[in-house]
């Protein structure tokens, strides 16, 4: 039935090679290349549609096959082997419905590209490392995908070579992602190890290990348990790839990249890997409350950190950019507080609207950098000061941008309400929740609607700023672009009523998605006790509160950022009274402007260049810098010297005899 | 000597014999096209006796073994000989290098190794290491000319000589200990009644690493590594990086296997090297400009790892290093005959800046080499990943835990280095200008290492499943 | 008492004398005699011990060392012309095209 | 009689080592390893290895060292080998680094219980020797010819003169 679950990411895979190997010399035409990496990808889409509705009415949720035998090393045996249970069916969804849709919009938006055929090469690559992470059903099938994944994504970082910057955030990336990956096979090998070792069960086969996890609760390794360490490795793992606290700084550099690139990997599919990956071994985080807890408290932290960064940003695709580490903490402390549900939930939401939100702008910088390009101006095409205004210009643009920023603003019934909310209601009522977490995250919350709705009005609203020679010149993208954008837009608002929350379920549709994912993680709910339990009031409260949290968040930001020159003169002239009452609003906001905005701006501005730049950079560098320095005074050992040589050699031996003597 | 012996060497016979043959034609016959054809049929018939023909005893003359593990290197050695023949085809006919001679020292090499993977016997593994060892010295400093392989060579040649001093100490300390050379004897007589080593085999045992150390390029007797393999010709480095260091590997493996565990008093100082090996070889290379040197480090890399396996003693070690050396010989000889088929006029693309933006001008070989690099890295689903993750797993097994951590440490560090270079041959640079288009030889040797490498990769089980078998 | 370990230690003696001329010397043919001394300190151990266990292999060991040893010489001599013939000298200071 | 022989040939041998690593005319200083040889075939002799004794002087003294003398006259070297020699502080941390090479290695040679026990009459004919390696070891026998053999070859190759377009 399901034996047929490797044509998913087979197609990318054959796409990716025919426009890496013909696509320079033989296909040439654009129209072509994205007709084939698109159609690539689109078919690993239908491809799923089929298996997820025939996974949904099969009453068996888990199901493995095997395509080939990979190796067998001693009692190892690793198979090529996919694994489609509910948690990957969703991902495969949304990894080939939205990578369908960018793979579309990139047509339009690489046009005229130099190496147009290289960049969907590396695109439906990266489709197929990104299915292969999400449908290996063992440790080592989801490495190749998660080192498959990386590479794209350097590549495509770094897909402008000729810029330094994009070179630089590449090789950022880079580094950040190995601390990253070296967690991941650390904590691999710690639970490959003591399962073998000690219970004689050697596997990296996801559900053997998920049926076997039991066993290592009482198995202690320095001094901690062994669940604790290799989830904590895990987890650093998980931090590297989804930009979390401390590695997080990686993600606004990768915006060097084409901002399809952004849209798919580095908004809806790559980062969310860590999330997906902590879904996957969710048996063994909730064998240990501590790592629970580290996950919640970094994925707070980081949710509120990067928003308060967002503040101080002008660059559209870098407040985009720390939206997402925002978002991803969002979706960590779902993770941490046991609402495995509401994260890969907040993860499938999230993956609509800040997708639609990075196109949008990916849309509005096309078309700003066609109009500077056309009046020869070199003004930077992606700087938000020089937008304002272009919600008449580009009104498609305008309405899908406008609706992700209400969606992930959590406004009531759009997607991006319920999974939030669910989140929220996590934290505040679940055993492994946090009062103190749940303040942060409703405070990351409110700042996101600020920050989002600032960035919202910025670009579209007032006057135009462009600079005057190229303001006519601003066009609505065409179909390949604006297609996607409204697709995605639609399931931003519409995705969210696959999890309506128990106590708002008037028609009692019920949480279709938590009782999709149900044979996933109810297991280990269970086992461990974590629930949400509180009273149906409480929830509706929290509710509402977080709605208005929003509302806040969202008026401030009108009230700083919408000047509509036209408004205070009709004010003046219909209500003279009011009129100072508008002024000392004005007082008060300037006020405002000075004690909050400054300070809020400031340290915003302090975070990034301060913490960001400095510490986080500093550290990133300075162990660039220490290997630089050990491998550069190996260098010089290298002196050529023939004596040189044959004295280490003799020094080494004699190092070597006077061990043996001293034993 | 009887008859049933000499057909148990066939194979070398067929080396040996076809390289004196080859030899004595190139005195009269200066035409280097056929020579050369004629050394790479020798070798595939090498190949092929060793393959088809069943040896009717298990010993040769008490020197060397005629089993499957001797015979697995021999056809492997055989290969790799026909495969060097044909990556320096190009280079010995632009060079003008005599082609007789040519031929006949990397048949006569491979017949050394051979034989060193499948020594019994301390004379003979003396014998055939010094064999191959002096065919890589006049290998090295072939092409007359180049002032930086005479350099090489003689650099070579100084520092192995003193590599074979120690080799002979340490083998007469054996002998001294153990009053035989026949192995596995030799080696397992050493030990005391207490079960640990006696001081004379201890040191004996010491001798010979440091001369295996310097041969496969152990840290701290690697430094040579880079220089070498930089100045010799590209087809050469290739020979010398994977044959002279993979026969020595699987002369240890076998002596290991055959003996059972013998070094456990060595394990503490097996193991420093083995650590340092590894971290000297990835920051070594990270410093690099020059893609021999940086695959000079590699190879130390490499062989670290490669001493993890042989260190853990266990059969899912040998195996693993088993594996791993035929994947590294395949890869390593592609990355090197990448490098050769592109030599032209101006010698061999080195430096990072001849390599800018090479993947536009000649996408396919560089793309190979991208491949290979990759794997070398140990990039998941290529070969290079299941030879370090084997190697990695029988660590874990043998209970090195630290040994294994350092490994993953290296191998994170290593991937920065190949990466770099993947970045650089697809950075668009206008000034990069066209190389070699390369021979058909070449290209087949490229298309070969690159599908072992893939094939490798994906189905690991078929080589695992022969090694199995084969190992003693 | 002439024991074994007197030969041993005479040819340790020399094994570090002889490593001491290769660290130390520049010219390159010294440098190659000194490891030739090094090769005929193995002999020397070899030969006692061949006494000392009363056997033959050493000896016949020693017979493979020398021939090993010769071939080396020839091939090293071959290249330390070639060497000469490039940079027209043979000090080992200048083999230093080749570093970093 | 066997002490005292054994003292003194050590004596020559190692004085002779000594001045051969030392002296710094290559001339000299084959010369001297030429007279160390002839200590060490003699001890070979002491030892009972008389065949042993003779392949020293005519393959080690007799072809090997000559060979030297003669790239050494050849390449007209003799006075090239420069005054400058080693400074103290040069060569001092080499002389300790040899010494400990030189302590440790007879330390552990020392260790081994059969160290101490004296060597006893031993004499091996050459006759048997010369059985033994067309015997048991003539396929090794045969390879160290092979190796002669490529030895030449590679000698030739690297050292005959250019000839015409090679290497370009």
């Amino acid at each position: 039935m399901y034996d047929k679950l490797w044509l998913i990411p087979f197609f990318p895979l054959v796409g990716s090679i025919i426009n890496g190997l013909l696509g320079k010399r033989f296909i040439k035409n654009e129209k072509i290349i994205g007709a084939i990496g698109t159609g690539a990808i689109f078919l690993s889409f239908l491809v799923s549609c089929k298996f997820f509705y025939q996974l949904v009415n099969d009453s068996v949720k888990i199901h493995e096959t095997v395509v080939a035998s990979w190796m067998s090393v001693g009692n190892l045996q690793v198979d090529w082997g996919f694994l489609l249970d509910p948690l990957s069916a969703v991902m495969l969804m949304v990894v080939c419905g939205v990578g369908s849709l960018i793979h579309l919009y990139s047509i339009g938006y690489m046009h005229g590209e130099e190496g147009f055929y290289r960049f969907f090469c590396y695109m439906n690559l990266f489709a197929f490392s990104m299915l292969m992470l999400v449908l290996g059903n063992n440790a080592l099938v989801m490495f190749v995908g998660w080192e498959g994944v990386g590479l794209c994504s350097y590549l495509l970082i770094g897909y402008y070579f000729e810029k330094q910057s994009a070179g630089d955030a590449a090789k950022k990336a880079f580094v950040m992602n190995r601390v990253g990956d070296f967690g991941f096979l650390l904590g691999l090998f710690t639970i490959f190890w003591t399962l073998g070792s000690k219970h004689g069960v050697w596997t990296i086969n996801f559900v053997e290990i998920s049926e076997k996890a039991h066993l290592l609760s009482g198995d202690m390794i320095l001094g901690a348990g062994v669940t604790t360490v290799a989830t904590l490795c895990f987890f650093l793992g998980a931090t590297g790839k989804s930009a979390q606290l401390p590695l997080f700084t990686w993600l606004p550099d990768a915006m060097e990249g084409p901002t399809p690139v952004s849209a798919l990997i580095h908004a809806a599919t790559m980062v969310t890997a860590g999330v997906y990956m902590i879904g996957r071994m969710n048996v063994l985080f909730a064998m240990s409350p501590t790592t629970m807890m580290v996950v919640a408290v970094v994925g707070a932290l980081t949710a509120i950190f990067a928003a308060t960064i967002g503040f101080a940003q002008n660059d559209i695709k870098r407040v985009l950019a720390y939206s997402t580490v925002s978002q991803l903490g969002f979706m960590f402390v779902a993770m941490g507080v046991g609402a495995f549900t509401a994260g890969i939930f907040h993860l499938m939401t999230h993956a609509f609207f800040k997708a639609c939100l990075f196109l949008g702008s990916g849309s509005v910088i096309h078309a700003m950098h066609h109009a500077l390009h056309h009046a020869h101006l070199s003004d930077d095409a992606q700087d938000m000061r020089n937008m304002g205004g272009l919600r008449k210009k580009m009104p498609i643009t305008w309405a899908t941008f406008g609706i992700s920023c209400l969606a992930i603003s959590g406004l009531p019934f759009f997607s991006g309400f319920f999974s939030k909310d669910e989140i929220l209601w996590w934290t505040f009522a679940s055993t492994r929740g946090s009062k103190v977490v749940w303040v942060i995250v409703v405070v990351a919350a409110f700042m996101t609607a600020f920050y989002m709705f600032r960035c919202l009005y910025m670009t579209f609203y007032g006057e135009q700023k462009t600079n005057p020679k190229a303001k006519d010149h601003v066009h609505e993208s065409p179909w390949v672009i604006t297609l996607p954008l409204v697709v995605l837009a639609g399931l931003a608002t519409v995705g969210g009523f696959v999890g309506i929350p128990h106590v708002i379920d008037v028609a009692h549709i019920g949480n279709k998605l938590d009782q999709f994912l149900a044979p996933v993680f109810h297991h280990s709910q269970q086992l461990h006790n974590i629930e949400a339990h509180g009273t149906a009031s409480t929830e509706i409260i929290l509710m509402i509160f977080s709605v208005v949290v929003a509302l806040v968040g969202i008026g401030v930001a009108t009230m700083m950022y919408l000047k509509n020159p036209d408004m205070p003169a009709k004010f003046t002239a219909k209500f003279s009274k009011l009129h100072r009452w508008v002024f000392n609003k004005w007082y008060v906001d300037e006020a405002y402007d000075v004690l909050f905005v400054n300070t809020t701006k400031k340290l915003g501005i302090f975070c990034w260049r301060g913490f960001d730049v400095n510490v986080i950079d500093g550290i990133v560098n300075g162990l660039a810098k220490l290997i630089g320095a050990i491998s550069t005074a190996l260098r010089h050992t290298q002196t050529g010297q023939f004596h040189n040589y044959a004295l280490t050699m003799v020094f080494g031996t004699v190092v070597m005899l006077a061990i043996f003597i001293l034993n | 000597m009887s008859l049933s012996d000499l057909l148990a060497m066939l194979p070398i016979l067929i080396l040996a014999f076809g390289a004196t043959a080859i030899l004595m034609a190139g005195a009269w016959y200066r035409e280097p096209l056929p020579l050369l054809a004629g050394g790479i049929v020798t070798a595939l018939l090498g190949a092929l006796s060793a393959g088809l023909v069943t040896p009717p005893v298990p010993e040769i003359a008490g020197l060397f073994s005629a089993g499957g593990y001797a015979r697995f290197y021999t056809i492997l050695w055989s290969l790799l000989a026909a495969a060097g023949l044909m990556t320096g085809s190009r280079y010995i006919i632009e060079k003008r290098i005599g082609a007789g001679e040519y031929v006949s020292l990397v048949l006569y090499a491979a017949a050394g190794m051979a034989l060193l993977s499948s020594a019994t016997h301390l004379v003979g593994l003396f014998i055939a290491l010094e064999t191959f060892t002096l065919a890589f010295y006049i290998l090295i400093a072939s092409n007359r000319n180049c002032a930086l392989a005479a350099e090489a060579g003689l650099k070579y040649l100084l520092l192995g000589a003193v590599a074979t001093g120690f080799m002979a100490f340490g083998i007469a300390l054996i002998y001294a200990a153990s009053g035989s050379l026949v192995l596995p004897d030799a080696v397992m007589r050493l030990k005391a009644e207490t079960g640990e080593l006696q001081a004379w085999g201890l040191l004996g045992w010491g001798m010979i690493l440091i001369a295996v150390g310097f041969k496969i390029s152990l840290a701290p007797f690697h430094l040579w590594t880079p220089d070498v393999y930089q100045g010799a010709p590209a087809p050469v480095t290739g020979l010398l990086a994977t044959g002279s260091k993979g026969a020595v590997v699987a002369a240890l493996v076998g002596l290991l296997a055959m003996s059972g565990p013998v070094w456990n008093d060595l394990t503490d100082l097996v193991w420093l090297l083995a650590a340092l090996t590894m971290l000297a070889g990835a920051f070594g290379a990270l410093g690099q400009s020059n893609l021999k040197r940086l695959l000079a480090y590699s190879s130390v890399t490499h062989m670290g790892t490669l001493l993890v396996g042989v260190l853990c003693q266990t059969s899912e070690g040998f195996a693993a290093t088993t594996f791993y050396v035929v994947v590294y010989v395949v890869t390593s000889l592609g990355a090197f005959a990448v490098i050769a088929s592109l030599a032209d006029g101006r010698g061999e693309p080195m430096t990072f800046d001849q390599w800018r933006g090479l993947g536009y001008r000649h996408p396919v070989r560089c793309g190979v080499l991208v491949l290979l690099l990759l794997s070398l890295a140990g990039l998941p689903a290529t070969a290079g990943f299941m030879a370090k993750f084997a190697v990695f797993h029988a660590a874990l097994q043998s209970g090195y835990i630290g040994l294994l951590m350092i490994g993953i440490l290296a191998s994170v560090i290593s991937f920065a280095f190949y990466l770099r270079v993947t970045m650089l041959l697809f950075q668009p640079d206008e000034k990069a200008s066209s190389w070699h288009q390369g021979s058909v030889f070449e290209h087949t040797v490229l298309a070969v290492c690159s599908s072992a490498v893939l094939v490798l990769g994906l189905f690991p089980g078929l080589l695992f499943g022969l090694i199995r078998q084969i190992l003693p | 008492m002439i024991s074994v370990y007197h030969y041993m230690s005479v040819a340790a003696i020399l094994f570090a004398m002889s490593t001491y001329g290769v660290l130390t010397r520049r010219n390159a043919i010294v440098i190659f005699m000194c490891i030739e001394l090094m090769l005929n300190s193995v002999n020397l151990t070899f030969i006692s011990l061949s006494s000392h266990l009363q056997n033959i292999d050493g000896q016949i060991f020693v017979f493979f060392v020398m021939a090993v040893a010769a071939a080396e010489a020839a091939v090293g001599l071959a290249l330390m012309i070639a060497f000469y013939r490039n940079r027209e000298s043979i000090d080992v200071d200048n083999i230093n095209m080749l570093k970093w | 009689m066997t002490t005292v022989l054994f003292y003194i040939l050590g004596f020559i041998m190692l004085t002779a080592t000594l001045l051969c690593i030392t002296r710094r005319n290559p001339v000299h200083a084959v010369i001297y390893l030429v007279a160390g040889f002839f200590a060490l075939a003699l001890m070979f002799y002491l030892l009972g290895a008389p065949l042993a004794a003779a392949w020293q002087i005519i393959v080690y003294a007799g072809a090997i060292m000559v060979l030297f003398l003669f790239i050494i006259m050849m390449l007209g070297l003799a006075p090239q080998e420069t005054p400058e020699g080693p400074g103290w502080r040069r060569w001092g941390p080499l002389v300790l680094l040899s010494a400990s090479l030189m302590v440790c290695t007879v330390l552990l040679i020392m260790q081994d219980p059969a160290a101490g026990k004296e060597i006893g009459d031993f004499y091996l004919a050459p006759q048997a020797v010369g059985e033994s390696l067309f015997g048991r070891y003539v396929l090794a026998v045969e390879m160290v010819s092979f190796q002669l053999l490529f030895a030449t070859i590679g000698a030739y190759l690297l050292g005959r003169p250019l000839s015409k377009g090679e290497g370009q």
